[in-house]
C-alpha cells in the first residue's frame, strides 16, 4: 500500500520524478520532492502520528503548517544529527529522513499508557498535581521520580553536533516579514523605489496562502503571479529575498531576528555549509505580512485521527496532491471553508455534508458547492466525533449559538474525516514581541496588533483583510508607504494591480466552542489545546475554581504552552473563559506572545559563538614559548597565562617547588604582559592621580615609581599597581591583569563626567609592550649580559626606572619586585617580545634561569605580605582593612575618591576584619583557602565565622606552610592562635602572625 | 478551605469536578485594613499569609494591579538555594528553605518543591577558592554544603562538558543537595488560597495610585478602586517598588533591570540537578515537563518593558552550549523577561522607613524566588511588631547609610 | 649582544607567510599589513594651533569629521574619537614621526606609540561584505560605510577599527592580543568562500 | 535590542558597542567631607529609577569610548536624545507627568 491518498498530478509544488525513501517508526513509506514529512505521511494512508501527553490519545496531523500541535516528532538517524521536537508540517521530505514519534510506548498504535489515560483521566483535571502527592513530604520525590519519566516530547541529542551555525548582520529601509499574496506585493512596490528589501518567508518556496489556492490572478493560476514576482525581485540588487527563513522575534528598534534553514533540507551532514543562520536584521521600516491562521472548531472529541482544520485539508489537496481521506464532513462557521470541500469533490473523493453552524448563507461559493451536489446543513453542527484512530462518524445535531445549547436530536453520519473552520486568527504574534497588546477586532471575530512604538506596517491577513484583490492591493500600497517612511520614493504605487476578483461571501458567525447535549463537564472531551491536552472542561473548571484572568487560566490549565504556544488554541480558550465569566473576549484579555515564534535552534542562536570561539581567548607576545615549553595554562580573565612550567614527568607541586627555590637562590622569569598599562599624559596628569589613588603623587620625580591603590567611591579597594613617573607630565600606569579595562574606563569616567577641566588623556597601552619580570639574586648579572646601561644598584636604584637596550631593542627597565628578590621588569615593544625573552633566557641559561607562572608568583609574593587584588580582597576591604594605611595620603587636599566613605559607622568598627598571616600549627600542612576561621574551636554549629583565608601555600624556601587571611581585629590578634574547622570534619590550630614572611626589612629587593 | 488529597481527587472526578470550591474569592475593598500590602507576587501573599496566621492580623488586604503571582513570581526559573556566601543572606535564605520544606503541607498545596540539587562550578582557580570559602561557610553555618572536584560534577552530570578542551574549563563545584526548583505559579496560589482562608481580602485588577500620609504616618492608599485606609502599609512590589516609593517622594537604592529567562522544548529527562555557571553566565534546570529552564544574566540598562536585549540571548545560548554541547540542536521555544530591583551589593531590603507605618520589602535582584517564605515571614513580624525580625535587621535600609553592606556580589555575580 | 633583532607581528604565529599562494580561488583575501609604525594622538581639534601643529608635523590636516580618515606619502590618519586619532607610518618611522610630532604641537596633546599594541589586517575579495556582515553589526553599505570612512565597531566578540579602502577591501586594526581569536574567527566565517592569503 | 546615536561619532550604532553606566547628571559632592552620612549614602546609592523618561549615562566603549547621555523611556525603551557630556537634556518630564 503505497500512497494511497496520493491524487493525479496536477501540483507543480512537488516533483514526481523525484521518489524519496523515508522512515516513520521504523517503517519505510515513500514521498516525492516538495513533500512535506506530513504530507507525505498524509500520502501514505498513516492516521495516528503521536499520543496526547497526559492523556495518551491516539493523535493524527491537524494542520499544515505552525499551528501544528501533534505531529511532533523525533528526526535524524544517529545520536548526533537527531532533532527533537520538530513538527512534521514544516519539515521538508528528504532522502533517508527518519522519523518516529515523541510519545507512545511501546508504540503508537498500541500505547500502554493509554489505558492509564482512560482510566486516570477524570482524575487529571487541571491542577490536579497541586491538589495531590502531597503526603507524606517525603515520598514527593519519588512521585515526582515517576511523573519526570513521562515528561518530555523528543529527547536530546546524546552525542556533539557536527553541525555549525553563524550569524550575519543586515540593514534595510523595508523588512518585510511573508511572502505571500501581501508581503510580495509590498516587497516589489518598496523595491521599486530603489529602498533596500529584505523579505522572508518561513516556508520552503514564497507565495504563502498562494502556493494552494486556485483564485485566479491576471486571468492565471496565483502560483504563476507569485513565480514572476519573485522572478522580478530577485533581479534587483536592492532586494534580498530568504525562504526557509522563519522570523523568531521582533525586538525593539526594529530588530528582527531570522533564522534560515539552510541544509536541514537536504539531510543530515551536509557540512558544505551552516546548516542554519541567523540574520539579524535593523529595518528602517518594518512590514508584518504574516497572514491569518485558520481557528478550528472545538467539538467533543475533537482529536481523533482524522479531525483536520479546513483549509489544511485543502493545501493538501491542493499543493501536495494529497487527500487525507476519503469521507468529509466539513463544518464551518463561514463561506470561506466551503473551499475545502469543493476542493475535495473536485478531487474525486466524496463529501459527506457540509455542516454550516449559521442559520444560512448565500455566498458564492456556498452556492458553487450546492451546485456541485453537496449537501449542506444549516444551523447545525459536528457535536462529537466517534471513532479512536480514525474518525469513523460524526454525530450532528441543531444548535442555539447564542446560549450555547443543542436544540434537538443528534443524527450520526458515517465518515472518516471532519474538517473544521472556525474563522481565521490573525498571526499578531512578532508585533506583540515589543509590548505592544493586540486588540479585538469583533468584525473579523480575532485579535489584530495593537498600537506599536516600532516603525511598524501591518497588511493583508494581519489586518484582518482575507479578500485577495485587497490583500494585494493593501501589499502594494503598504510597500510604497513604507519605502516612504525610510525615505524612499512618493509613497504610492504607481503600477497597475493584478486583477482578481474574490467570491462575494456572507457574513461569518463567531462561534468557538460547539455545545454538547452533555454539560461541558459531562461530554466528551472538547480539546482547546491538543498537545497539552487542555479541553474546554478544564477551562471552565479553572475558571469555577477562581482563575479569571486569562494568565491563571493559561498557567492553571498549560493553555499555549505547547511548543505552538496557542497558535492553535488561545483564542478559543479565551472565548471559552469570557463566556464562562460572563464577559467579552476583550474584557478576558489577551495574552502576550513572546519570542519565538517558533521554537528555533540553541546552534543556531549561538551562531559561530561555540567552542574556541566561545569568548576571545588573549595570547601575549611569548605564547608559543610557553607552548612549546610546556606550560600549563590559567585562566585570568580572557588571557591564557602560563600558570606553572612542569618538566616531564614532574608533578605540580614539585614543579612550584623548582620555580620559586630557583627564582629565590638563583635568576626566574615571569611573563607579565598580561597587566594592564596605561599611558597618562597632560599638565594635569599628577592631579589626576592623587585624586583616584589613595596615596599622594605630587612629588613623584621622574624617573621613580611608586605603587598605588584604587578605591571605589564605597571606600574599597579595587585594583593596585606600579605607576611610574616617564616625564614631569607623563606616566605609566600598571593595573591589574584581571582590571585593566575596567580600570581605564573609571580613569575615563571621572575624566570626562566629573573634571573634565583637567588636561590629562589616557590611552592604553597594554598590548604594546611585552613584560617580562626576572628576579632573584642572579637576575642583575643576566640582565647585565644584555643591557647597554649600568644596573648596578648605584647606578638603577630599587623603585628607580631607566631606559636601556636590552638585547638590542629598546627597553624600559622598572626596578621594582613581586618577589621582594632582587628583580627588574623589563618592558619591550611587543613585536620584539619574543625575541627579548629568548636573548634573556639565553643569557640567563649559565644561572640556570627558570621560567615559573602565576602559581610561583603567587606564592613568591605570598610570603613577602603583598596583596592580589581579588583574591585577598573581595570589594568589602579597605587599606586599613589590609593594613596598609601607609598607602593613604594624609596630606592631599582633594578628597579623593574612597575617603569620605572610610568615616562611616561601618569603616570604624575595630572589629572589621584585618589582613593577617597565618602559620598552621602543623608546618606541612597546607590550610585550603577559602577555610573559615573561628576563635572558639568547640562551639558547636552555627559556629562564628571571624575570618577566612585568602591565600595559602606551603613555601619551599622556608620550609613550612603559611597563609594569608583576614580574621576580625586580626591586626591586633597577632600571636594569638585561630581554629579552622575543615569540610572533612578535622579543626587545625594557626597562628596570627604578621602576613610578611620572609625578609621582612626587604634587603633582598635593594641588592 | 476545601481540603485537597488523592481522595478528594477521586470523590470530584465523580460528580465531573463540578463541585470544587474557589480557591478565592473576589472581594469588594473594605474601607479600612489593619494592614495593606501593595503587591500580589509571591512575597506579599506570603506575608499576608503569615500576619494572618502567626500574627493575627487578618484585616488586611493585597492588593495587585494585575494578576496574583503576575510578576516576577510568574517569569522566574525557580531555583531555591540557601548557599550564600554572608552569614546575614545565608541565614535568611536557609530560613526560606526551612519554610520551603515543609510548605506544600502546611498550605496544603503541592508546590512541588524539588530538591534535585544545586551545582555551581567553578571555571578558575579564583572560583574555586570562592567555592571552598562560600562551602565552608555554609556548612559552619549549619547549612548543607560540599565542594565536588571535576571528576565528581562529571559523575553527577555526565551529560556536562568537563574536559580540558572547553573555553573555560570546568574545576569543580559547590553542590547544595538540598536545593532545587519549585512551581513557581504554584507558590503563589498556595499562599493565596490559604490567605484567602484565613480572611485576608485579594483585591485584584486593583492599582495603588496614591499613599496619603499625615503627620509622618500612613492613612492609607489611594486605588483604582478608591482611597483604602489602613493602619500599616507594606510594600511588595519588586521590579515597580521605585515607583511607590516615589508617591511618598523617598528614592531607594534601587535599579530596576530586565532580567530574562527562557525554555526549550520539552525534552524527555535528562539532567536531573539544577547547573549554574556565574564564569560563563548561563544556568539551566529541567522542568518536570521537560523543558530545559535557563536563566541569562542582568540587562545593564533600567528596564520596565519586561523584556531585555536579544544579545543577552544569544549570549546565554551560546553559554549553555559551551556547557553542554549535545544540546545545540535543542530548540528555544519561549523567551521572556521580568523586572528585578536591584540593590547595590545585590542583597534586598527589608526595613521600616522613616515613614511611620510604611514597609518595603524589596531590592531581591535576581534572588527573590527562592526567598518567597523567608521573606514574608520576617517582614510579616517586621511589620507586626514595628520592630525588624532578627534575621531581617543586618536588611535595613540604613545598612546604606552606615556602610554596613552584605556585600553578596562574589555569590551571585550572576542571576538565579 | 645580537646584532640579529627577530621582530614577530602579532600573527607571526600563524606563519601566514607559509600559507602565501596555497590557495588562490578564495573569496576572501587576507593580508597582514604587519609591523607598521602606529601612534596614538590625542589633542583638542577646537584648538587651531594644534590641527596646525599636526600639519605641519605630518604634511596633512587631522580629518576632524567624526568617522573618516586621511591620507599622505608619510601617514594615514583615522579618526577615532572627536580627541583621539590613529597614525599608522612607515615601519620603522614611528619614532621620528613621534618626535616631530611632540616638536611642532604645543599646549595639551598627547601621543603613545603603539606599534606593537596592534596589527592591520587586510581583508579583500568577491565575498569580503558577506564575512564583514558575518563579523559586525555596522552597515556595510556604501551609503553608510563609504570608501575612506573608519568605525570603531565590534568585530566579532572583540573591538576593532574598520577601514574602508575601497568598496571591496577593509582594513581591519586589532589588537595584538586579540589578533588570534580574529585570525581563528575569519577561518571559520571563510569556509564555504575559501580563504586565499597574500 | 537598543539602536543608540552615539552624539561622538554621530550616528546610530548597534547595542553591542555601548556599555549603560547608571543614572545621568549625578555631579559628586565638591566638599564630600562636609556631608552628613546620610547626604553621603544618598549621591553613592539612592538613584530615580523611574518607570518612564529617564536620562542615564552611556559609553561608547568599543566606539569611540566617549560617555554622554540619553533620554530613554524606561517601559517603551524609546530613545528621545541622546546629547553629549556637559549638556542639558532639551527633553525631560515633568516631576508629575511621568507615565
Amino acid at each position: 500500500m503505497s500512497q494511497v491518498n496520493r491524487i493525479a498530478a496536477s501540483s507543480k509544488r512537488i516533483n514526481r520524478n523525484r521518489t524519496l525513501t523515508f522512515t516513520f517508526n521504523g517503517k519505510e513509506y515513500q514521498g516525492f520532492e516538495g513533500d512535506t514529512v506530513a504530507s507525505a505521511l498524509l500520502a501514505n494512508g498513516v492516521d495516528v502520528v503521536g499520543r496526547s501527553f497526559k492523556y495518551s490519545r491516539p493523535r493524527g496531523i491537524i494542520t499544515s503548517d505552525s499551528q501544528e500541535p501533534n505531529a511532533i516528532f523525533q528526526i535524524g538517524s544517529t545520536q548526533a544529527t537527531t532533532i527533537p521536537n520538530p513538527r512534521a508540517t514544516q519539515t521538508d521530505l528528504y532522502h533517508g529522513l527518519a522519523a518516529s514519534s515523541t510519545n507512545g510506548w511501546p508504540n503508537v498504535d498500541f500505547d500502554l499508557m493509554s489505558t492509564v489515560g482512560k482510566l486516570g483521566g477524570s482524575m487529571m483535571p487541571p491542577g490536579f498535581y497541586y491538589k495531590t502527592f502531597m503526603f507524606p513530604q517525603s515520598l514527593w520525590m519519588s512521585y515526582e521520580h515517576l511523573i519526570r519519566k513521562g515528561a518530555g516530547l523528543g529527547s536530546s541529542p546524546q552525542q556533539a553536533d557536527p553541525d555549525s551555525y553563524d550569524k550575519m548582520h543586515h540593514h534595510c529601509d523595508v523588512m518585510i516579514v511573508g511572502a505571500g499574496p501581501a508581503g510580495l506585493a509590498a516587497a516589489l512596490s518598496a523595491a521599486q523605489t530603489g529602498a533596500r528589501v529584505i523579505i522572508s518567508d518561513e516556508q520552503n518556496e514564497f507565495g504563502g496562502s498562494l502556493l494552494c489556492s486556485k483564485q485566479q490572478i491576471d486571468g492565471e493560476l496565483p502560483s504563476q503571479w507569485v513565480e514572476k514576482t519573485v522572478a522580478q525581485l530577485a533581479t534587483m540588487d536592492n532586494v534580498l529575498l530568504l525562504p526557509r527563513s522563519t522570523v523568531f522575534g521582533y525586538y525593539d528598534h526594529n530588530l528582527v531576528g531570522i533564522n534560515e534553514r539552510r541544509t536541514d533540507h537536504l539531510g543530515e551532514n551536509q557540512l558544505q555549509s551552516t546548516r542554519q543562520r541567523v540574520h539579524k536584521v535593523r529595518a528602517k521600516q518594518v512590514i508584518l505580512a504574516t497572514g491569518a491562521h485558520e481557528r478550528p472548531l472545538v467539538y467533543g472529541n475533537n482529536d481523533v485521527p482524522g479531525c483536520m482544520l479546513a483549509n489544511a485539508v485543502s493545501t493538501y489537496i491542493n499543493r501536495y496532491d494529497v487527500v487525507p481521506g476519503n469521507q468529509l464532513v466539513l463544518m464551518t462557521t463561514n463561506d470561506n471553508a466551503y473551499k475545502t470541500a469543493i476542493d475535495w469533490h473536485q478531487a474525486g473523493r466524496k463529501v459527506v455534508t457540509i455542516v454550516d453552524t449559521r442559520e444560512s448563507s448565500n455566498g458564492e461559493l456556498v452556492k458553487k458547492a450546492k451546485k456541485l451536489g453537496i449537501n449542506v446543513i444549516f444551523g447545525h453542527a459536528v457535536i462529537e466525533v466517534s471513532g479512536s484512530k480514525r474518525v469513523k462518524g460524526v454525530d450532528i445535531a441543531p444548535i442555539n449559538a447564542v446560549n450555547h445549547s443543542v436544540t434537538g436530536a443528534a443524527k450520526h453520519f458515517p465518515c472518516d474525516t471532519v474538517a473544521s473552520s472556525g474563522g481565521w486568527s490573525p498571526v499578531i504574534h512578532l508585533s506583540s514581541h515589543t509590548g505592544s497588546r493586540p486588540v479585538w477586532n469583533e468584525d473579523i471575530a480575532g485579535f489584530v496588533p495593537g498600537e506599536t512604538v516600532q516603525q511598524q506596517h501591518i497588511c493583508g491577513g494581519l489586518e484582518g483583510v482575507y479578500d485577495l484583490s485587497k490583500v494585494i492591493s493593501a501589499g502594494f500600497t503598504t510597500g510604497a508607504v513604507a519605502a516612504q517612511a525610510a525615505g524612499k520614493g512618493e509613497g504610492s504605487y504607481a503600477g497597475t494591480l493584478p486583477q482578481t476578483s474574490d467570491p462575494q461571501e456572507d457574513a461569518s458567525m463567531a462561534l468557538f466552542h460547539v455545545p454538547h447535549s452533555k454539560k461541558t463537564s459531562r461530554a466528551p472531551k472538547q480539546f482547546v489545546d491538543y498537545q497539552n491536552d487542555v479541553t474546554a472542561a478544564g477551562i471552565e473548571l479553572a475558571n469555577r475554581e477562581g482563575f479569571e484572568s486569562i494568565e491563571h487560566v493559561k498557567r492553571y490549565t498549560a493553555l499555549g504552552f505547547g511548543t505552538d504556544q496557542g497558535k492553535l488554541g488561545n483564542i478559543n480558550g479565551m472565548a471559552i473563559t469570557a463566556k464562562s465569566l460572563g464577559k467579552t473576549i476583550p474584557e478576558t484579555g489577551t495574552t502576550i506572545f513572546r519570542p519565538m515564534y517558533t521554537p528555533t535552534t540553541f546552534g543556531a542562536l549561538a551562531g559561530a559563538d561555540v567552542k574556541h570561539l566561545f569568548d576571545p581567548a588573549r595570547f601575549s607576545a611569548m605564547h608559543k614559548w610557553h607552548l612549546d615549553n610546556g606550560a600549563e595554562f590559567e585562566d585570568v580573565g580572557q588571557w591564557k597565562r602560563p600558570w606553572y612550567f612542569p618538566k616531564p614527568g614532574e608533578a605540580m607541586q614539585d614543579a612550584l617547588e623548582r620555580e620559586c627555590l630557583a627564582t629565590r637562590n638563583s635568576v626566574g622569569i615571569l611573563d607579565a604582559s598580561t597587566l594592564g598599562k596605561i599611558d597618562i599624559q597632560g599638565k594635569d596628569a599628577r592631579e589626576f592621580l592623587n585624586r583616584v589613588y589613595t596615596n599622594p603623587w605630587s612629588k613623584l620625580a621622574v624617573g621613580k615609581c611608586r605603587y598605588g591603590v584604587m578605591c571605589k567611591e564605597d571606600g574599597m579597594v579595587f585594583d593596585d599597581g606600579v605607576t611610574a613617573c616617564l616625564e614631569e607630565n607623563r606616566f605609566i600606569m600598571t593595573t591589574t591583569t584581571g582590571g585593566a579595562a575596567g580600570v581605564l574606563q573609571w580613569l575615563e569616567l571621572w575624566h570626562q563626567t566629573e573634571w573634565p577641566e583637567l588636561e590629562v588623556y589616557f590611552s592604553t597601552v597594554t598590548d604594546h609592550w611585552s613584560t617580562m619580570t626576572i628576579s632573584g639574586p642572579n637576575s642583575r648579572k643576566v640582565l647585565e649580559k644584555i643591557c647597554d646601561v649600568d644596573v648596578s644598584n648605584d647606578n638603577f636604584k630599587y623603585m628607580d626606572w631607566i631606559e636601556a637596550k636590552v638585547a638590542g631593542v629598546k627597553a624600559r627597565i622598572f626596578r621594582i619586585s613581586f618577589t621582594g628578590e632582587l628583580s627588574f621588569e623589563i618592558n619591550v615593544q611587543a613585536n620584539y617580545g619574543m625575541h627579548t625573552w629568548q636573548a634573556v633566557m639565553a643569557a640567563g641559561e649559565e644561572f640556570d634561569i627558570t621560567p615559573y607562572g602565576t602559581e610561583t608568583m603567587h606564592i613568591l609574593r605570598a610570603e613577602k605580605g603583598f596583596i592580589i587584588v581579588g583574591q585577598d580582597t573581595d570589594g568589602s576591604v579597605t587599606p586599613q582593612d589590609l593594613d596598609m594605611d601607609w598607602v593613604v595620603g594624609k596630606k592631599k587636599e582633594f578628597s579623593f575618591i574612597g575617603k569620605r566613605s572610610w568615616t562611616r559607622y561601618d569603616n570604624k568598627r575595630d572589629d572589621r576584619k584585618q589582613m593577617v598571616g597565618l602559620k598552621p600549627k602543623d608546618p606541612n600542612f597546607v590550610l585550603p583557602e577559602g577555610a573559615q576561621i573561628v576563635f572558639e574551636k568547640n562551639q558547636s554549629i552555627p559556629m562564628t565565622m571571624v575570618g577566612h583565608v585568602t591565600s595559602s601555600y606551603y613555601s619551599a624556601c622556608m620550609g613550612y606552610s603559611f597563609a594569608l587571611a583576614v580574621v576580625k581585629g586580626g591586626i591586633s590578634r597577632k600571636g594569638q592562635s585561630v581554629f579552622l574547622p575543615l569540610s572533612d570534619g578535622t579543626t587545625v590550630e594557626a597562628e596570627i602572625c604578621s602576613p610578611v614572611f620572609y625578609d621582612p626589612k626587604g634587603d633582598r629587593q635593594n641588592v | 478551605m476545601q481540603q485537597y488529597s488523592g481522595f478528594g481527587l477521586l470523590k470530584h472526578s465523580l460528580s465531573y469536578h463540578e463541585n470544587w470550591q474557589r480557591v478565592w474569592s473576589n472581594p469588594t475593598p473594605k474601607k479600612h485594613y489593619d494592614v495593606v500590602i501593595i503587591g500580589g507576587g509571591g512575597h506579599g501573599l506570603a506575608t499576608a499569609y503569615y500576619l494572618a496566621k502567626e500574627h493575627g492580623i487578618t484585616n488586611i488586604a493585597v492588593i495587585e494591579k494585575g494578576y496574583l503571582g503576575g510578576g516576577n513570581t510568574a517569569r522566574n526559573t525557580t531555583i531555591v538555594r540557601s548557599n550564600y556566601l554572608w552569614d546575614e543572606a545565608s541565614h535568611l535564605y536557609e530560613h526560606s528553605l526551612k519554610l520551603w520544606e515543609g510548605l506544600a503541607q502546611e498550605l496544603n498545596y503541592n508546590l512541588m518543591f524539588s530538591q534535585r540539587g544545586v551545582l555551581n562550578l567553578g571555571h578558575t582557580l579564583q572560583d574555586m577558592r570562592d567555592i571552598e570559602r562560600r562551602v565552608n561557610a555554609n556548612r559552619l553555618n549549619g547549612i548543607d554544603g560540599e565542594v565536588l572536584t571535576t571528576a565528581q560534577v562529571q559523575e553527577m552530570v555526565p551529560i556536562l562538558d568537563c574536559s580540558k578542551g572547553a573555553r573555560y574549563p570546568v574545576m569543580g563545584a559547590s553542590w547544595q543537595a538540598r536545593a532545587g526548583t519549585a512551581r513557581h505559579d504554584a507558590v503563589a496560589w498556595g499562599y493565596a488560597r490559604a490567605a484567602d482562608a484565613l480572611g485576608v481580602d485579594l483585591l485584584q485588577q486593583t492599582e495603588v495610585t496614591g499613599i496619603r500620609r499625615k503627620d509622618g504616618a500612613v492613612e492609607g492608599v489611594e486605588t483604582t478602586r478608591g482611597f483604602i485606609s489602613a493602619g500599616k502599609v507594606a510594600c511588595v512590589a519588586a521590579g515597580n517598588s521605585s515607583v511607590i516609593a516615589k508617591m511618598v517622594g523617598m528614592e531607594l537604592p534601587l535599579e530596576s533591570h530586565p532580567l530574562q529567562a527562557m525554555v526549550s522544548e520539552p525534552l524527555k529527562p535528562i539532567l536531573d540537578t539544577v547547573v549554574m555557571s556565574n564564569h560563563v553566565h548561563g544556568y539551566v534546570s529541567q522542568s518536570d515537563k521537560g523543558d530545559l529552564v535557563i536563566g541569562a544574566g542582568i540587562d545593564g540598562y533600567v528596564g520596565y518593558g519586561q523584556r531585555g536585549s536579544f544579545n543577552v540571548v544569544e549570549h546565554t545560548i551560546a553559554a549553555i552550549i559551551e556547557m553542554f554541547p549535545i544540546f545545540s540542536r535543542v530548540r528555544l521555544n519561549r523567551a521572556w523577561g521580568g523586572i528585578v530591583d536591584t540593590c547595590p551589593d545585590a542583597c534586598p531590603i527589608i526595613s521600616k522607613t522613616h515613614i511611620k507605618g510604611l514597609y518595603f520589602n524589596c531590592g531581591w535582584g535576581t534572588g527573590g524566588f527562592k526567598a518567597t517564605p523567608g521573606a514574608g515571614h520576617v517582614f510579616a513580624h517586621t511589620i507586626a511588631h514595628d520592630d525588624p525580625h532578627p534575621l531581617a535587621k543586618p536588611f535595613s535600609i540604613d545598612r546604606f547609610t552606615s556602610g554596613e553592606l552584605i556585600d553578596e556580589h562574589g555569590a551571585a555575580g550572576v542571576a538565579h | 649582544m645580537s646584532n640579529s633583532v627577530q621582530v614577530e607581528s602579532p600573527l607571526h604565529h600563524a606563519q601566514l607567510d607559509q600559507l602565501i599562494g596555497q590557495s588562490n580561488s578564495g573569496g576572501i583575501v587576507l593580508h597582514e599589513a604587519a609591523l607598521l609604525g602606529h601612534l596614538n594622538l590625542r589633542g583638542n581639534s577646537d584648538d587651531a594651533e594644534f590641527l596646525a601643529g599636526v600639519q605641519e608635523a605630518l604634511g596633512i590636516a587631522l580629518p576632524i569629521t567624526p568617522c573618516s580618515s586621511a591620507n599622505s606619502e608619510l601617514a594615514q590618519i583615522m579618526w577615532l574619537a572627536p580627541d583621539e586619532w590613529l597614525i599608522v607610518v612607515a615601519s620603522g618611522s614611528e619614532y621620528e614621526v613621534e618626535q616631530k610630532l611632540r616638536s611642532y604641537l604645543k599646549g595639551h596633546f598627547a601621543v603613545s606609540d603603539i606599534s606593537g599594541a596592534q596589527t592591520i589586517l587586510e581583508l579583500s575579495g568577491s565575498n569580503v561584505v558577506e564575512l564583514m556582515k558575518k563579523s559586525t553589526g555596522y552597515d556595510l553599505h556604501l551609503d553608510s560605510f563609504p570608501v575612506g570612512k573608519v568605525i570603531g565597531t565590534t568585530f566579532a566578540k572583540a573591538g576593532a577599527h574598520i577601514l574602508r579602502v575601497s568598496e571591496d577591501k577593509f582594513q581591519l586594526v586589532v589588537r595584538r592580543s586579540f589578533s588570534d581569536y580574529i585570525w581563528l574567527w575569519i577561518q571559520q566565517g571563510s569556509q564555504e568562500y575559501g580563504l586565499t592569503i597574500v | 535590542m537598543l539602536h543608540i546615536h552615539c552624539p561622538y561619532c554621530e550616528e546610530m550604532r548597534e547595542e553591542e558597542e555601548f556599555s549603560p553606566a547608571g543614572q545621568a547628571h549625578i555631579q559628586r559632592p565638591l566638599n564630600p567631607e562636609e556631608l552628613s552620612d546620610e547626604q553621603w549614602a544618598r549621591y553613592l546609592f539612592f538613584r530615580k529609577n523611574p518607570r518612564g523618561l529617564h536620562h542615564e549615562l552611556w559609553l561608547h566603549a568599543h566606539g569611540c569610548r566617549k560617555y554622554f547621555n540619553m533620554t530613554r523611556n524606561s517601559v517603551t525603551y524609546q530613545i528621545m536624545e541622546t546629547y553629549k557630556m556637559g549638556a542639558k537634556p532639551s527633553i525631560t518630564a515633568s516631576e508629575e507627568g511621568q507615565s
